[in-house]
């Protein structure tokens, strides 16, 4: 089975055969690997051509999170199916072009300092939660409109509420 | 000695508290917010309580209900730990008060030292040197002329501030009113105050802080100093003890002017003197913490000094362990890396989830204090520490190196944490080279680093066959009969003889 | 300095030198039977290779193999560890003749030590007191002629021995015959040499050993005493540095003979020489283990030396980083005692199992050395050492309270273990006096303990618990709907907010 | 619902209800707890009267190994009605004598000093098996005769094997 794996903008081709033993390539080169999950846990162990590799690998749908000694890398892995699925989407669904500024964890509104129909410029200040006894500013990632508001100051939120919309 | 201590406190630091009597003999009594029923210090203490629910206004800073506990259960004193009621004069006394031995300083220094302008015109009249600033409980209007006269960059400061909340640093005159404003909205959440005040910027100056140690007969000693100087919004991410930037003579210089401060206020259980320490070597007062410091264990890594012990034993009403100044000595080096529940990889934005993974690292001159379990969830409602890790070695370079060797084994899935920026600072050679500033991170110092090309692959190559093994499992629901996963790799059939 | 080591070895031991290794920039190689694909030191190390089925004889005993890998795989070294080929001459010989560096002693010096009689002979030569004893390789004819005129209680070990292999103790000549046919046999099995001598049993002695360390350059120190009295069939279970019969002035006796036993072989690396210790303070040669030993850790934790980076200098051809014996100083005291997969309950019977929880104490001056992980199988191929707990504090009764915690701290479930008997024995009076010898076990001590009721109750009430638990869902089954196990406890509505 | 719950010689009965608030009482003492399960685990937090134990509780039918302060206790809990079937079994089915040795753990048969038919006594050394590099000898439990040998010198056996019988 051949996949495509993505990090950062690399991409790699892997192909995976597994009839008697798995074999591994990537990018058309043959490696000798070991893969073994350590029961029970997220923990892997990978042996690539004798290199030792303790892996914690954490999921959600196609993108995985990697942690290799301290160090996390997100891999994006399509397989030739869903890629060309994803290349259909992307290229009739296209770009709405609208953010949502989501809270990444639950908090308290501390301040929205922007309005309904306001322009804003890239990192300025939309939303200010307070989380873990610190306050965080979110910033606008780029030039737009807020098209809407939908918390207000006191309002105690919960993780991946949508705060406020750019467009 | 004491019989029975009730621990004000949740996470590291009540759990280090709960070892601390437990290696005296001492019986521990926990507190715990709805959040925290499963936390080890609760597991571990001998006894334990339930104060309130998960927001520390309703659990942990109720101080009437903790004193309530603590004369209900039989208890004979209370430690406060760090943070919520630590430096609060108020319940210090009340503790004192309903008839329990406060495990801390004295209610006057705390007050005295926790209004921070109070506490410079203290240390002024001493002769001790200052950073210049402005008075405190000014308006807006008149810390803006002030500002101007002092010069920028300037620092907005809390009044009754500590941990770098309601602080903001302020590069020119524009910025300044909006700063204003949120330290003293910050100021307010946390303690109560809005009050604020200004002092000047001290560039390319070192974090460097004394700790104290008195007792009620009157001694009072110093542990030498810890660097405090990689911190990142006036919080301290990494300490350690020695600083690279004192020597022999200026520790004793500020051991003796950290040790005035203290018999300024009668200090006696622990404390720590915080300084600035500029490039041509002198030093200013900054405040003091009128309590145990997370930091504290890098000091007891190097002097061999337990500093909870002393401060039971001291608060007990005996004399602390050592006689004299020179009966401390420094061996070693020890650093700590906070690590925190917030993401390097996005400005450090606080992180939550389950832990789902938690394996400590351990071996020579590795020590880990945390109060964290598996399947513990990470809420919101307290401060973002994990676990501290502390390593020490014969030297500064040892040190350096057993931290990436102790970060690298660190298993901690979950939340996003702080290991990857520690990682990256064992590596930074500016900071190998021990050229510290409290603006390291601003000025010399990037999260983003190339990865290895090998471990790149790695990754690659281990998502893709979790993502392999999925599609053949997701295929399999339908086929029924044994996943050919269990097939894989060469060994799994004599695996199999073991199980 | 070394580039790449291949460590011989498993468990905590390949570990330890995983991290000495890491913490000096070596890269490391494991090597692997089919039982420890997943053992932590396959994970940490850089590379890992599989050597063969788990029986020893087919993995770890294959010195040819490993040395293949070792040259395929690119290393420079090899560290033996401890046990399977740390004290093989032969191999530590076909080690260098095939061009690798081998970190340990010198082969003539294994070689003579090795030989228990032969290494009497040598010491003898150098004036150093022997327990009274028969030469090696006699029959039992002469053997137990040999007995009558030494007189009983006598030993009978093994001459190609270690570790209480092949050793047995003899009260009575009627046992003799018997002891020696075992005694044989066990010698056999272990080292395929069936020889074993005779030694007088010295009663109410201390099993007291000096560490060594030398490099190549003909520098050898001591560093200071280990003792390890408190023995189980001759297996050290306790180990604590310094000791507390050994004082400044019989310390440097002691060290003196044990440095000059390691010139009479022209020593290098770390090395340890054994002693009875006698109620009169007088000291006997007991034997010299040329190898890295199980117990380092408590002299590292008090002497601030880390043996296994000293052994790795040392093998590159450095001197070690002491110049002379008055850099050594020894602060506070250490104390380490042996997790093993054994029942204490029923006369230490090994035990085997998964390890279903394996969550390590930690805090202020705590180490765990190991080499295991959760869902592991302790299988019957290889010893029975889960992991070395070591705690370090001021003085040895700070050190036994901080072990005392540390092993109630400490969760390991699954296989049966010995940490019910090492609190048991930091709570025994006499061991907290000191008074220490090596029929300690059979003379003063009890495993029964009469536990106090509350724990009972706390025991009783829980499993009770989790029977009616067990019950319920089993009705549920049934029933289907909600567990109402989940509705109990008063707080699990607001927990839920938390999830 | 009411359950006995035997350690060592000690008996407790103990009681437990769960309409509502669960309620446990032993001896007819009422107890104030507050019991924990750590989720996936075998660990679980007990508070007794504000006391706080740390628990990991294994179990096998109706014997319970529970740790607690690394000390471990094996409590033997059964309900009223078990209980009765237990006593009843007891009573009809009596003892009939014969005690099996079994292997504790894998290992290899070193030795087998006695034969069938043989007359031993307490104490008396059956089998020694080798495992973790160590020679264990059982030993027989009583007086008796050694009614069934089951294993040879150089055997590998498994755990829970059945060495020796004596009747």
């Amino acid at each position: 089975m051949k996949y495509i794996a993505i990090i950062d903008d690399q991409k790699f081709v892997v192909a995976v055969t597994d009839e008697g033993i798995m074999t591994v390539s990537v990018d058309d080169k043959q490696c000798e690997i070991d893969f073994q999950h350590v029961p029970d846990t997220r923990l892997y162990s990978l042996l690539l051509n004798g290199k030792s590799y303790d892996l914690d690998i954490d999921h959600d749908e196609d993108t995985f999170n990697v942690m290799l000694d301290g160090i996390r890398y997100e891999v994006e892995v399509q397989d030739e199916r869903t890629r060309r699925l994803a290349t259909l989407r992307g290229s009739i669904g296209g770009s709405i072009g609208e953010i949502l500024i989501k809270a990444p964890m639950p908090g308290v509104v501390v301040e929205v300092p922007v309005k309904v129909g306001q322009q804003v410029s890239q990192d300025e200040t939309v939303i200010i939660l307070e989380s873990m006894k610190m306050q965080n500013e979110f910033k606008s990632p780029k030039d737009g409109l807020v098209s809407s508001v939908r918390v207000s100051e006191g309002d105690a939120i919960d993780q991946k509420t949508i705060m406020v919309t750019i467009s | 000695m004491l019989k029975k201590v009730l621990i004000a406190n949740r996470g590291e630091i009540a759990m280090r508290v709960v070892r601390g009597c437990a290696e005296l003999g001492i019986e521990t009594v926990a507190v715990y917010s709805d959040a925290d029923r499963l936390a080890p210090n609760v597991l571990h203490a001998d006894e334990a309580y339930h104060i309130g629910n998960p927001p520390a206004s309703e659990s942990y800073l109720c101080g009437d209900k903790i004193i309530e506990v603590a004369l209900a259960c039989g208890a004979d004193s209370i430690h406060p730990g760090y943070g919520f009621l630590a430096e609060n004069a108020g319940f210090a006394q009340a503790v004192m008060d309903a008839g329990l031995i406060w495990i801390g300083p004295p209610p006057h220094a705390i007050r005295v030292m926790g209004d921070k302008v109070m506490a410079r015109e203290i240390v002024a009249k001493a002769g001790i040197p200052l950073i210049p600033g402005s008075p405190k409980g000014l308006s807006d209007v008149d810390l803006i002329t002030t500002a101007s006269e002092i010069g920028y960059p300037i620092l907005v400061k809390a009044a009754a501030g500590g941990g770098g909340k309601g602080m903001r640093i302020v590069q020119e005159s524009e910025e300044l009113p909006n700063a204003l404003k949120t330290a003293r909205s910050e100021s307010k959440a946390a303690f109560g105050d809005d009050r604020v005040y200004l002092e000047k910027v001290i560039e390319g100056a070192r974090h460097i802080e004394i700790q104290i140690l008195g007792d009620m007969q009157g001694n009072i000693i110093h542990l030498g100093e810890r660097e405090c100087s990689i911190q990142r919004r006036h919080q301290k991410l990494i300490e350690e003890c020695p600083s690279h930037a004192v020597n022999e003579d200026l520790r004793r210089q500020m051991g003796e002017v950290a040790v005035q401060v203290a018999k300024s206020v009668n200090y006696h259980s622990a404390g720590t003197v915080e300084f600035l320490l500029d490039r041509f070597g002198d030093f200013y007062f900054l405040e003091m913490n009128t309590r145990l410091q997370v930091e504290h264990p890098v000091t007891e890594m190097v002097t061999g000094v337990d500093i909870v012990k002393e401060m039971l034993r001291i608060a007990s009403g005996r004399r602390m362990s050592y006689n004299s100044q020179d009966e401390i000595t420094m061996k070693g080096w020890a650093i700590e890396c906070r690590i925190l529940a917030e993401d390097p990889y996005t400005n450090f934005m606080p992180s939550i989830g389950k832990i789902t993974t938690f394996e400590i690292p351990s071996g020579n001159g590795v020590r880990v204090d945390s109060g964290v379990y598996v399947n513990q969830k990470i809420t919101p409602y307290y401060d973002s520490l994990i676990a501290k890790l502390i390593t020490s070695g014969e030297n500064r370079p040892q040190a350096i190196l057993r931290m990436r060797r102790a970060l690298e084994e660190f298993r901690l899935a979950g939340p996003k944490t702080t290991i990857p920026f520690h990682i990256r600072m064992m590596n930074h050679a500016r900071f190998q080279s021990g050229k510290l500033d409290t603006n390291f991170l601003e000025n010399h110092f990037e999260m983003e680093e190339k990865p290895s090309l090998d471990r790149i692959k790695a990754a690659v190559i281990a998502a893709t066959l979790v993502a392999h093994r999925r599609n053949k499992e997701a295929i399999l629901l339908h086929q029924r009969g044994p996943s050919p996963w269990r097939l894989y790799g060469r060994r799994e059939a004599l695996n199999r003889r073991l199980r």
